[in-house]
């Protein structure tokens, strides 16, 4: 099992995030989750937060379409799914309010919007519906976890840069001014492309190889 | 415990599903369809109730056209190409379709709603990255090893393409690369060579083309259809380029394009039955002085008139 | 009067739902490269946010409110959305053929945009009252419009004239020029304030 | 037929679901008034900075503090007849809440905690550092509670601003004055 997931966190997780999300490649842009995604992402507790909420959501979504594969009617597919997407998100609202009160604060009404991130639809309807039940769920925990990765890489820079802090824990030395702009909805826009931009040039390189 | 939500939930998707059932039989109504799907080497024909994204209809019998957003229009992946029926391109699709794609008629599969007999293609091309998306799906063993070098693998194990060719073909290829391999834009070169040869790009040959240069092919097929002068259909064997260039233009050029087009029986772009003419436009070669002019191969003609075009073209039949 | 006034204000605005609450990224990344189509893409916006918050008021009011059931509002919101959305489509297919090619195409992808869940949200988080949902949609839906035909606008001239970094082209690029504009339209923070 | 059984298997799911959700909510909603209750409490003993650790929370809560309800408002007294109570309105990004709490004299404020704020981090935000809050202790909300530039406080109902966020610092003396008079006046006829 922990093998299983070290293999799937090296290729899924970073290969495909590095080569070949950045490419020409059709298995899943990451562009696609950025709607909840960005918002959530000046602390880093918060993208914990966020990126798991989805991973989880991804992989029981997977579950219950992958199971109902057969038996769903073609003109509610859709309705189906958003019942299943909403369900959980609920069940991962709930959770958090339950046991993570401060978080569920701080990032409040872009949980429930993770019934809208379309990387669960996408997955759900390319995935899913096609596939069985085990791997769905690899895809989804794969998927989830590439997300989250991606969520985190960039809260550590805005969180470091905003607050000066990581986790809560102070990394700036004592002279740092907050770049407060960092914490704010434009260092989002600015952190994200200048990810993209590094990853992008990186798969470039390895593209030539 | 509080069981009303339960029913209030039901409720509301009872009175969904009805409306949404009612719509289904009143508005959309386009009664079944017939949907011919080509691949390299196979043809498939299923008829299905209109209404649906093409998408839907291709995925319910298993045929598989990537997509990662599900639908909506943001990846860009699912593309198709449309032989007829199925209306013309959005604005949601253009954003997503070089010209040369829009030329062809290319779509994406989740944009085309059903609503007639429609005819589509899948170039294999678009298969040979699909078939990985097809073996991830259902090989547990590659479903986690999908990388780059996977793709260009995929490719040369796809004996396909490169079996077409005969060894002395083979060699004439490498011949080719070899002669420039080292000279800085090198692909260009040996695309012109190759057309010199063979008078367009058979497409086994770009395949060859893209192994030896360990490039992927859609850097090779998107060099090659960039060019006008290039071409991936069979050539005449005479080549025929009425110059379109202002002064040309202005003094009648089109119509001795016309002229051409009806003596010839094609239309710009096209070769003869006989494969002895193909006939092009080009914007100028340099001799507006003898306005209107025509290139054959590497002759030109100054100062054409409609009524010389028959002697011009008498000289290469 | 004055208090609707700075709702759609606020909307627009201060609290543009694009460039402050970064919602609906996928579309605005995707369809910012032309001019023609983010305009499509925004009139359909607002005709469907503006219409999915003023269904999802009274059903949330009076009917999910009374019976108890706060806790399914999200589904409720999501069904009604993906449901009216579908109708809309079907009906302008079938009498507005016109309309249909126009912007009607853009139609089923809005479905899952999270700008018109997030409408609906907040429209519960903030409680306004009937109108006030109304203005405020359609404040929000005219702020998303705005700003994807700003960075449409600039990033259609951009690539035209500039020579951009290999790796940021393309998403990279609409969101520095997002995040630029973002930055601008601080600069109206404490112009109005909402509650 | 078939509409029967989309219908069928809609309401299915649908039961399913909300069933699954209901049991959730059924299991995780005491948990979730506890949490609001607590953080309530916290925060009125942070203003009247009692200490408490997170086992003897509740009973020192009792122990100290009487709840007292008046036309739909809550107050809070200590033991030494010093009042809380909540008051909100809105800042330059969004709502601010906070608990304010009062000396025995019912003008001079004893301290003020900030439990919700959506101010710009490290500008507006600092309204809820308890160094800033700090220097609102003992200063008078009459005649009107002032909020000047920052050095510039020297009379007993002016306190400095914000350097850098001076819509902040307006939003809030607003929201402190519009409310306490009226609080004041209800919690005085006791």
């Amino acid at each position: 099992m922990a093998k299983n997931i070290k293999k799937l966190l090296r290729a899924k997780g970073f290969k495909v995030m590095m080569i070949g999300l950045w490419r020409d490649n059709p298995v899943f842009c990451m562009l696609l989750g950025i709607c909840s995604g960005l918002a959530v992402t000046n602390k880093v507790e918060n993208a914990i937060a966020m990126g798991a909420g989805v991973t989880f959501v991804l992989i029981f979504t997977a579950l219950t379409i992958s199971a109902l594969r057969n038996f769903i009617p073609a003109r509610v597919r859709i309705i189906t799914y958003m019942i299943a997407i909403a369900s959980f998100v609920i069940i991962v609202d709930r959770f958090l309010q339950a046991f993570y009160p401060v978080i569920r604060e701080a990032i409040g009404p872009y949980v429930g919007l993770i019934i809208t991130n379309c990387i669960i639809m996408g997955r759900a309807e390319a995935f899913a519906s096609k596939n069985k039940i085990t791997h769905s769920m690899m895809d989804g925990l794969g998927v989830g976890l590439g997300y989250s990765y991606t969520l985190v890489i960039i809260a550590i820079v805005r969180e470091s840069l905003g607050f000066g802090t990581i986790l809560g824990f102070r990394v700036m030395p004592d002279g740092w001014t907050n770049w407060v702009m960092m914490a704010m909805a434009p260092g989002a826009f600015f952190v994200l492309s200048i990810y993209l931009w590094i990853t992008r040039t990186i798969a470039g390189v390895e593209s030539k190889e | 415990m509080n069981f009303l939500p339960v029913i209030v939930m039901n409720g509301i998707l009872l009175v969904v599903t009805v409306l949404l059932t009612i719509a289904d039989r009143v508005l959309i109504n386009y009664g079944e369809c017939k949907i011919t799907v080509k691949q390299e080497d196979q043809e498939k024909e299923f008829v299905v109730e209109g209404g649906n994204y093409l998408i839907a209809d291709l995925t319910a019998n298993d045929i598989n056209v990537s997509s990662s957003c599900g639908g909506k229009a943001t990846c860009g992946y699912c593309k198709i190409k449309v032989l007829n029926g199925g209306g013309e391109i959005l604005p949601t699709e253009e954003i997503f379709m070089s010209r040369e794609e829009k030329h062809d008629n290319m779509r994406l599969a989740c944009q085309v709603k059903v609503k007639n007999d429609i005819n589509i293609y899948i170039p294999d091309y678009l298969t040979t990255i699909r078939n990985i998306v097809k073996n991830r799906s259902y090989d547990p063993k590659l479903r986690w090893i999908f990388n780059i070098t996977d793709l260009k693998k995929e490719a040369e194990d796809d004996e396909r393409f490169v079996t077409k060719l005969d060894k002395s073909e083979k060699s004439r290829v490498e011949e080719m690369v070899d002669a420039y391999r080292n000279t800085k834009g090198a692909l260009i070169f040996i695309l012109q060579e190759i057309d010199r040869t063979y008078g367009y790009f058979p497409e086994n040959v770009l395949w060859y083309v893209s192994q030896l240069m360990e490039l992927p092919f859609t850097h090779v097929f998107r060099v090659s259809t960039f060019y006008n002068a290039f071409s991936l259909k069979p050539r005449g064997k005479n080549i025929i380029r009425v110059c379109m260039g202002t002064s040309c233009y202005v003094k009648g050029g089109n119509k001795i394009l016309h002229s051409l087009e009806n003596k010839l029986g094609i239309k710009v772009g096209e070769t003869t039955k006989d494969l002895n003419f193909s006939l092009d436009t080009v914007n100028c070669i340099g001799c507006c002085g003898q306005s209107p002019a025509v290139s054959v191969n590497d002759d030109i003609y100054g100062y054409v008139k409609i009524s010389k075009v028959d002697d011009v073209l008498k000289k290469y039949k | 009067m004055g208090n609707l006034l700075t709702i759609f204000i606020a909307a627009v605005f201060t609290h543009n739902i694009a460039l402050t609450y970064l919602l609906g990224m996928c579309p605005f990344i995707a369809l910012s490269k032309s001019f023609k189509t983010a305009f499509g893409m925004g009139i359909a916006v607002i005709f469907v946010v503006t219409l999915t918050a003023a269904i999802n008021w009274p059903i949330y009011h009076l009917i999910l409110v009374p019976a108890g059931c706060e806790l399914i509002y999200y589904i409720v919101f999501i069904i009604v959305i993906a449901a009216s959305v579908q109708l809309v489509e079907m009906i302008m297919e079938k009498f507005f053929v016109v309309l249909q090619a126009s912007f009607g195409i853009f139609l089923p992808l809005i479905t899952v945009n999270c700008t018109v869940l997030a409408v609906s949200l907040f429209m519960v988080l903030r409680s306004y009252s009937y109108l006030a949902t109304i203005v405020f949609a359609f404040g929000s839906a005219v702020g998303w419009m705005l700003a994807i035909l700003i960075v449409a606008a600039i990033n259609e001239k951009l690539r035209l004239v500039s020579d951009i970094p290999k790796g940021l082209r393309g998403p990279g690029i609409i969101m520095i020029i997002a995040g630029i504009i973002a930055l601008a339209f601080l600069g109206f923070g404490g112009m109005v304030r909402i509650q | 037929m078939k509409v029967l059984k989309i219908i069928i298997f809609v309401v299915l799911l649908g039961s399913f679901f909300t069933t699954l959700l209901v049991a959730i909510n059924h299991y995780t909603t005491p948990i979730i008034q506890k949490n609001e209750e607590l953080k309530k409490k916290r925060s009125v003993l942070d203003v009247f900075d009692i200490s408490y650790t997170k086992e003897n929370l509740e009973d020192i809560f009792s122990d100290n503090i009487e709840v007292v309800q008046k036309e739909n408002k809550e107050f809070y007294l200590s033991l030494s007849r010093e009042v809380a109570f909540g008051i909100k309105g809105s800042g330059v990004w969004g709502p601010i809440k906070g608990i304010i709490a009062f000396n025995p004299d019912f003008e001079s404020i004893k301290g003020i905690t900030i439990i919700h704020q959506e101010e710009t981090p490290g500008l507006g935000g600092r309204i809820s550092e308890e160094e800033y809050l700090a220097k609102f202790q003992g200063k008078k909300v009459f005649p009107a509670l002032k909020i000047v530039p920052h050095g510039k406080a020297k009379a007993e109902n002016e306190v400095d601003a914000i350097t850098g966020a001076t819509m902040t610092s307006k939003a809030f003396e607003e929201l402190i004055n519009n409310q306490v008079g009226e609080y004041l006046a209800l919690i005085k006829e006791n």
